[in-house]
């Protein structure tokens, strides 16, 4: 009846498990940056998936909320430092808004390690690299995140083979006859 | 005379000089001590409005509605007032679409129980922030000792515990949306709910839909919230939202701050479209 | 109750929302943003056998779907034609030859073609309105020693925006005592052609009711079919013998969803071909 | 045949063997049909549940199929028939009413709707009679006897102490057969329930035909909000909207609850929409439940359980509707065709 | 449906390397929409351009993802690519491969399946990407420049050289601005208004440049190329075309005013030029002071006058004109000490004055006429004092910052004091002396040498006894208590940027930092751009600096500018804020937040469910906006969204990392 599938049982962290993570990062400075840690063939944990936005200004909370909604044990949103945005002013707000998310998300009972908040500047390759390894070094600590995600759509009772799926496709419909 | 018959002798008077197109206030209901909100344009059915303690609901949005078809009249109290500058601040409606009444407002009582309402333990402005006359005097009330002690209380709360509160929370709800359509800060011409494309918030009632729907409706009114309570109110299944804006307001009051939003017209932006160079750092 | 009998409630079917898989065999590109489709079941059939004017709920698996009228069949192929306005037309746009998609149906009663056997028939159409009016247009001319004069009043508001360009230049205008009439709402430079809107452009035409002989079939968006019902009253006709297609408020195509009632009546069940004097009966929100 | 009120929990608990039972219960504090079982406390003295038994036949997110994409491109579409055997066990007879009306829905003119029909074939349902009525309850307004509903496959009259037990159907009967370990011989007089809330329906559908255009959907629409809380509480409300999800090449067709309060309901591609005011879609939901069902189907849409009454933000009363147009100066236009 | 093409690259072994890029290619097979996979060694490469082109034309691909290197590398490149292909440019999603997956994670496993989620983003990203256009922005080939001192001139003339109209829009009635005040400029000791005059002649005579003095910029609207400017030309009162600058009219006026050119140390006439050699070299009349203009009474100049040039009805101009570029040099003033510091008589000793007093006092034309005279009985100072650093370096009561010029120029004072005052005594109070220049410690070590005497230390306290100026101070070197009694004290005071400078940037959206300095667009690599396209920075606007730093940046900021007036179209960034005017309620939240000023209200009228409505709604400027996307954010219902970095594509990239 109701559609609550409670998580409890994943308290116990499956056998290897990875922490999945997603960074957002502003093109000009962190994304600068994580591209000069591969310059520099800088070593760090593949747990973190970059995904670039222009600006941290441009970080809706919204895209937070999805990515935990939907898998992530962890979410990371680096941009410049403040005052060197290359917008002028988008880290200004960005930091004023994940400051409010992020008490609000911790407030539902988010550890707080799981979303965080970074400035790393184009230069900043090293800060890059230790941000990302004790991030997910955090998260690892934490374990995959306990979150009530959504109705197991996707496990379906007993497959039928390729051939059998097809019979499965209904029958033509066809109308009765047609009277004048 | 009663704020009850000023209300209804000014209504009259409003409606039949043609100041006011329409009039918005409250009617008595079917059942005792129940009020509905009343929308008149006829001087005569003035008499049909009434104001006592049973007066539960805002009446701010319904302004909106109505501002099309000519100027509106309507009682305010602090609540009712503080949607109505958040109306104008959002270029919703200009002062000059609304006639406002302004009555000093007791605090509402709760017509089973007949204990006062929480929205109005909690209210902290029950006179009116604008209006431009009064029927009767202000009110004095005891203005709640802590403001955000609910907040503190879930603070308190062990983080799993919390997680497992906010998710039974989410487990109830329903969706039908009535907390943003009582709310007279939302006034998005589609809700984001209804964006098919982005596709925020799927179709499916389950846990995660509902988060998003609720972290997000919070997020997206907590630098406007006038704190009338009507959304906690108002819930068929009586979820505890005042906890989660109110925990945005507390925040944007603790680190920019003092806050308290549409108090007044000439308000600076809300502090989640401004900065100020000597914000706190925390993300070094 | 006179005019033209139209069967109402006459759709059926079994496991209505499950769809089957199709195969998209034919694209033609019919304006900028309007294309058809010709689809095929996987084994090369036809999907499923039709009257003129029902309709299929046709889209992909992945993105949604929608209700189109059939606007040309086959005994190989059902064809719907698409114009890009939504999410889910989007992407039937970027479909390919040899595509699948899904289909179900036939949903919807049709288009009255025994009753109007014997008539003048009078398509007016403008727009995307075209296709659903097409499927009675090629019955009619299929069929061509049962029906009398055939006029085709079609309007857009731009020469792009016309639909079936070929058909209705070079192939309808030859058909035997076939008038095709077309108007563009504004000027265009592409446009040598008569300018106006669909209602005052049919008043100039001078087509009476022929005393109940002549049925005129309307499909257009909410002010086309109002301003050209109104012409058509005042040239007389009778409003049983005006016909319209409400399939653009069909939603899950089987009366269950909700959306389509107007007053006690569901587009998908009855409809969505009604007489403008049965529309008029309705409680009807446009 | 009588049950003992005393013999409730063991009925239950030997019911509830090999099959989903459910029954009213205050779940975190709403009060709705909830699976019988450990930690769940039925609430038998509970009129109305908050949310309706509707769920159990239509829930508010059903999947309907599954697809997915093979090896070669090609997409497969795979069903499956989740529904199951299952109780419900104290509805009371207004929500009775409320599936005869979407059994019509559903199973009838033309087209029957195979998850409803699946759903609706494995349902068992026992109802409770009403001794008592709650402030908003106006079901004997609507045709509903508070103590009867036919359709129910047994129905349990509240005698007091003791229910008096209708087998209805052979679905009953059957499962009767099982219950002699709670039952007894005997009879009981029916408690007679008080109704405070009462409608006057005469007349009423028919004069709405001739309201369509009166001022008084306007008067009432007004200060509707447009929530959908009317319609996701009504018992009878059944629209739906089909949306689907997908994962990489996995997905899933679904349908949910959708309500006709909502502006986006009617939205049309292209922008178009038929209903954009909040006129338009109170006028329609109330006509619907009073008039346009009636015509289509015999019956009122509405079986006067009360719920939108007393969860209705704005009070927006469809008793206070019906009575309006009672007192309405309009001569009741004769059925339309 | 999309059809979606995948370009996989091994970069030789950089990526193969480490990353399994079959493996990646076989799972991209199977991602939905995707009909193409190609792995490549080096798609960069020629061969494997010509491949990318080739398939994408053989398959009908419409969109496209490379694996490959940082997209900051080659985004360029395959955006140039698909430029010739049917592909919109903008159909493009780079998974960066290399930079941060293969070279920085050594675990060939992990960093596959890593390099797959990647790949799976950007086809989740490109499937819901739309094709964008760039537009074509003409250039109006004129540029304005604000501010007629020395680097508003300098840039004007190096602007009109290069063959573009230029105008200068001047508030005093004079081009010349703080230099032709001074007397002479260090380390050379050329006179001043001997280099800077001829500058203002030749800008007044350059065919190119067309001089607005006593003008001020009005209003602003446009985007680079495209600024349309209206320009305020104060009423005069006399015809410009009639009068020959003969200055009868001056002689007459009856109307005596403090001279502000002379720093208040002498007195003007009503009808004035601001000083003999002005340009243009005509007078206006002080509307304010001008006795006829007040009481109606007078009208000397008129009668005197024989050309008939006076118009006493004369009134504001307003023109409208379009610039393709703007140059700020709106300079500097020096900051108001009075207030801040009472200790130094807070204004009320006549003999405390500034540098700019100090200037005028030895120049030859000044109200001395080039004798060192003190204010008050206008007798020689034998004793002076130069205080520095007065406003600068004292964040308590000025500015933090170092107006960088008075090392030198207070070296120069006392130089110049030293020279015209040979009995004369001359104390330096300083907190540190910097001259870094060329010449400029050389300068210096003169100045010592003349025998002025430095103390390092603030002065505390000026009071006076009897006509003595007593200056308590600390020499901080000795740390003793020092007290020296002057006949005149030099203030060497803070710039501070002009006035009216925060009202006229943010008519231009041009960013200023805390102090009203205006910023540039990168403090090393863009010194003399701003962040609004099109407008450049010259002078001291942007921060103090001396004559040669100021000359310089002029130059720089009329290459720029020239740079832009070159082209005739620019090509617009197309990924930029669009409004979807359905959803936008106008409230303008959107407004507030973005940094370009790119963002408008404006009303409009739809057609809604068959009624015209007009409301507000959002609107770009294209040529504004820069794509930071800030306003998407504010944005509740999601109007406002970014080109290129849609919600949607971000919501399903995020989905595809997920649940892919």
């Amino acid at each position: 009846m109701s559609v609550v599938e409670t998580n409890e049982a994943a308290a116990q962290v499956p056998e290897n498990w990875e922490p999945k993570i997603i960074a957002f990062c502003c093109h000009w400075c962190t994304y600068t940056g994580a591209d000069l840690a591969g310059l520099n063939r800088m070593n760090y944990p593949a747990n973190v998936r970059v995904l670039r936005i222009p600006c941290s200004g441009r970080m809706n909370p919204q895209y937070v909320i999805e990515a935990l909604n939907k898998g992530c044990d962890g979410v990371l949103v680096c941009g410049c430092h403040p005052g060197d945005c290359h917008y002028v002013t988008g880290n200004y707000f960005a930091r004023r808004r994940m400051m409010i998310f992020k008490r609000l998300l911790e407030y539902e009972g988010l550890e707080p390690d799981r979303f965080q908040v970074r400035w790393i500047s184009g230069a900043e390759a090293g800060k890059f690299r230790d941000t990302v390894m004790s991030v997910v070094e955090q998260v690892r600590a934490l374990g995959p995140l306990n979150l009530t995600r959504e109705i197991p759509y996707f496990e379906l009772p007993a497959v039928p083979d390729g051939e059998e799926a097809f019979d499965a496709v209904p029958e033509e419909v066809v109308p009765e006859e047609v009277s004048a | 005379m009663t704020a009850q018959d000023t209300i209804r002798a000014r209504a009259r008077e409003l409606l039949e000089s043609g100041e006011v197109a329409s009039f918005v206030g409250w009617e008595a209901g079917r059942f005792a001590n129940q009020t509905t909100p009343l929308i008149i344009s006829d001087p005569a059915d003035a008499d049909k409005l009434v104001f006592n303690e049973y007066c539960v609901n805002t009446l701010a949005k319904y302004v909106r509605d109505l501002v099309p078809r000519g100027k509106v009249g309507l009682v305010v109290r602090g609540c009712d007032s503080r949607g109505i500058v958040r109306l104008i601040v959002d270029q919703v409606i200009k002062r000059e679409d609304v006639y406002l009444i302004g009555v000093g407002c007791p605090g509402v009582i709760d017509r089973k129980s007949g204990e006062p309402l929480k929205k109005c333990t909690e209210c902290r402005h029950n006179n009116p922030v604008i209006c431009d006359e009064m029927a009767g005097d202000e009110v004095a009330k005891d203005a709640p000792a802590d403001r955000f002690a609910e907040v503190r209380e879930v603070e308190l709360m062990a983080q799993p515990e919390r997680s497992r509160y906010f998710e039974s929370i989410y487990a109830k709800c329903i969706r039908c949306y009535a907390c943003r359509d009582v709310c007279p800060c939302c006034t998005c011409r589609e809700c984001f709910v209804d964006a098919r494309r982005e596709n925020w918030v799927g179709k499916q009632n389950n846990v995660a839909e509902n988060r998003f729907y609720g972290l997000t409706r919070v997020m997206h009114i907590g630098d406007r919230c006038i704190e009338c309570g009507e959304c906690e109110r108002v819930c068929p299944m009586d979820l505890p939202l005042m906890k989660l804006n109110r925990k945005v307001i507390q925040d944007l009051n603790d680190l920019f701050g003092e806050f308290e939003s549409s108090m007044s017209l000439d308000e600076g932006p809300e502090p989640l479209i401004t900065y100020d160079l000597a914000d706190r750092e925390e993300f070094m | 109750m006179s005019g033209i009998e139209i069967s109402h409630g006459c759709a059926k079917g079994e496991r209505p929302l499950i769809p089957q898989v199709c195969r998209v065999v034919e694209i033609t590109q019919e304006t900028p943003d309007v294309k058809s489709f010709r689809l095929q079941t996987l084994d090369g059939k036809k999907p499923f056998d039709c009257m003129p004017g029902q309709l299929g709920m046709f889209g992909l698996l992945a993105y949604g779907e929608c209700m189109f009228v059939v606007s040309a069949q086959s005994d190989e192929w059902v064809q719907f034609t698409v114009k890009k306005v939504g999410l889910v037309t989007e992407q039937l746009h970027a479909l390919c030859v040899g595509d699948e998609v899904s289909l179900r149906g036939p949903y919807g009663n049709w288009w009255p073609t025994e009753g109007c056997k014997g008539k003048d028939m009078l398509f007016i159409a403008g727009g995307i309105g075209l296709p659903p009016v097409r499927s009675f247009l090629l019955y009619c001319l299929e069929h061509r020693e049962d029906f009398g004069r055939i006029d085709l009043v079609y309007s857009g508001s731009k020469y792009d925006d016309l639909v079936f360009k070929e058909q209705l230049f070079e192939i309808w205008p030859n058909e035997p005592d076939m008038h095709v009439h077309v108007s563009l709402y504004r000027e265009d430079p592409q446009w040598s052609g008569d300018i106006g809107y669909t209602a005052p452009y049919l008043e100039t035409l001078d087509l009476g009711p022929e005393d109940g002989n002549r049925v005129a079939v309307i499909c257009g968006g909410p002010s086309l079919s109002r301003t050209c019902r109104e012409s058509l009253v005042k040239a007389g006709f009778d409003e049983g013998n005006i016909i319209t297609t409400l399939e653009m408020r069909m939603k899950c195509g089987v009366g269950k969803c909700g959306r389509c009632n107007m007053g006690g009546h569901f587009i998908c069940l009855d409809g969505p071909i009604f007489t403008l004097e049965e529309i008029g009966r309705m409680h009807s929100d446009v | 045949m009588i049950l003992n009120k005393k013999n409730l929990t063991p009925l239950l608990e030997s019911m509830a063997a090999g099959r989903d039972v459910f029954v009213p219960a205050r779940v975190d504090g709403v009060a709705k049909f909830a699976l019988f079982g450990e930690g769940v406390e039925c609430a038998f003295d509970l009129v109305n549940t908050t949310m309706p038994p509707k769920d159990l036949l239509f829930p508010q997110t059903q999947k309907m199929y599954h697809f997915d994409v093979d090896a070669n491109g090609n997409y497969r579409i795979r069903e499956y028939d989740e529904s199951r055997e299952q109780v419900v066990f104290g509805i009371r007879p207004c929500d009775m009413r409320s599936i005869v009306c979407l059994d019509e829905v559903f199973l009838t003119k033309g087209f029957v709707d195979e998850f409803y029909a699946n759903a609706r074939e494995k349902l068992l349902t026992v109802c409770i009679g009403c001794a008592s009525a709650a402030e908003t309850c106006f079901c004997e307004s609507m045709g509903v006897d508070p103590q009867a509903a036919p359709n129910a496959d047994i129905m349990l009259q509240d005698c007091g102490e003791v229910y008096r037990v209708l087998a209805q159907t052979p679905k009953g009967e059957a499962e009767v057969a099982n219950w002699a370990a709670f039952v007894e011989e005997g009879d009981a007089e029916p408690v007679a329930c008080e109704l405070s809330l009462a409608v006057d329906m005469d007349g009423v559908v028919d004069k709405l035909e001739g309201l369509y255009d009166h001022p008084i959907w306007e008067n009432l629409s007004i200060k509707c909000l447009n929530c959908g809380t009317c319609t996701y509480v009504c018992p009878t409300c059944h629209c739906f909207d089909i949306s689907q999800d997908m994962r990489r090449k996995d997905g899933v067709r679904f349908r949910c609850w959708d309500s006709c309060m909502f502006s986006e309901y009617t939205m049309m591609a292209g922008g178009h929409n038929p209903r954009p005011e909040k006129l338009e879609r109170v006028r329609n939901r109330f006509m619907h439940k009073l008039n346009f069902f009636e015509r289509r189907y015999g019956m009122s849409l509405c079986v006067g359980c009360g719920r939108c009454v007393e969860k209705c933000p704005v009070a927006l009363d469809i008793t206070r509707l019906i009575d309006d147009i009672g007192a309405c100066d309009v001569v009741p236009v004769a059925q339309a065709e | 449906m999309s059809r979606i093409g995948v370009f996989l690259c091994y970069c030789g072994s950089n990526i193969a390397g480490t990353v399994d890029v079959e493996a990646v290619a076989e799972m991209a097979r199977s991602l939905p929409e995707v009909v193409y996979v190609e792995t490549n060694k080096y798609t960069c490469s020629d061969p494997g351009q010509e491949g990318v082109k080739n398939a994408i034309i053989e398959k009908g691909i419409d969109r496209v993802v490379v694996g490959a290197c940082s997209p900051r590398m080659h985004e360029p490149t395959w955006r140039k690519l698909l430029a010739d292909t049917p592909v919109n440019p903008y159909m493009l999603e780079v998974a960066n491969l290399r930079e941060q997956c293969s070279w920085v994670h050594k675990d060939r496993e992990v960093a596959t399946a890593k390099a797959i989620d990647l790949v799976k983003m950007a086809v989740a990203k490109v499937a819901r990407l739309q094709p964008l256009h760039s537009i074509e922005i003409p250039v109006h080939k004129k540029a304005l420049v604000i501010g007629g001192g020395i680097a508003g001139m300098q840039t004007a003339l190096d602007i009109a050289d290069a063959g573009f109209q230029v105008t200068i829009v001047e508030r005093e009635t004079s081009l010349g601005g703080k230099m032709v005040m001074l007397d002479k400029t260090f380390p050379t000791m050329d006179c001043s208004a001997c280099i800077c005059t001829p500058k203002m002649s030749e800008v007044g005579n350059h065919p190119n440049i067309t001089v607005k003095s006593y003008s001020e910029v009005e209003n602003v609207s446009g985007y680079i190329g495209n600024f349309e400017v209206t320009i305020r030309e104060k009423a005069k009162f006399i015809d410009y075309n009639l009068c020959t600058g003969c200055g009868a009219c001056e002689t007459k006026c009856p109307a005596k005013v403090t001279n502000a050119f002379e720093q208040g140390m002498s007195q003007r006439t009503a009808i004035y030029k601001m000083f003999p050699q002005a340009v243009p070299a005509k007078p206006v009349i002080d509307a304010e002071h001008c006795l006829k203009l007040t009481t109606g009474k007078c009208g000397v100049c008129s009668k005197v006058c024989p050309t008939g040039a006076i118009n006493y009805e004369d009134e504001d101009k307003l023109t409208t004109e379009t610039y393709g570029a703007v140059v700020f040099a709106t300079g500097y003033k020096l900051i108001d000490w009075k207030p801040l510091y009472p200790e130094y008589g807070g204004g009320k000793y006549e003999d405390v004055i500034t540098g700019l007093q100090f200037e005028r006092l030895v120049n030859a034309s000044g109200p001395t006429e080039g004798h060192v005279l003190r204010p008050s009985d206008r007798t020689e100072p034998k004793s002076v004092v130069i205080i520095k650093c007065v406003g600068s370096r004292d964040p308590n009561k000025g500015k933090a910052y170092c107006s960088r010029a008075c090392c030198m120029y207070s070296a120069k004072h006392a130089h110049q004091y030293l020279d015209k005052v040979p009995d004369g005594k001359c104390y330096v109070f300083y907190m540190d002396v910097r001259t870094p220049g060329k010449g400029y410690d050389e300068f210096y070590m003169n100045t010592l040498h003349d025998g002025a005497q430095y103390i390092r230390g603030r002065v505390s306290k000026i009071y006076k006894e009897g006509d003595k100026l007593i200056c308590k101070g600390e020499d901080t070197l000795t740390s003793s208590q020092v007290t020296v009694s002057a006949d005149m004290v030099v203030l060497e005071t803070a710039m501070v940027p002009a006035d009216g400078i925060d009202e006229l940037a943010a008519k231009f959206t041009v960013g200023r930092d805390a102090d009203s300095w205006l910023v540039e667009a990168h403090a090393k690599l863009r010194p003399v751009e701003t962040n609004t396209a099109g407008i450049y920075l010259a002078g001291t606007c942007q921060g103090p600096k001396d004559i040669p730093d100021s000359v310089c940046q002029a130059g720089a900021a009329a290459s720029k500018v020239i740079g832009l007036l070159n082209k005739d179209a620019l090509q617009s960034n197309p990924q930029i804020s669009r409004v979807n005017e359905t959803l936008c309620q106008g409230d303008g939240a959107c407004v507030n937040i973005c940094p370009y000023g790119a963002i408008s209200i404006v009303e409009k009228q739809f057609r809604e469910n068959s009624r015209k409505v007009v409301r507000p709604v959002a609107q770009v400027n294209p040529g504004l906006c820069q794509g930071c996307g800030a306003c998407t954010v504010t944005c509740r219902a999601g109007a406002m969204d970014l080109l290129g970095y849609t919600n949607e594509s971000i919501m399903r990239e995020v989905d595809a990392l997920c649940q892919w």
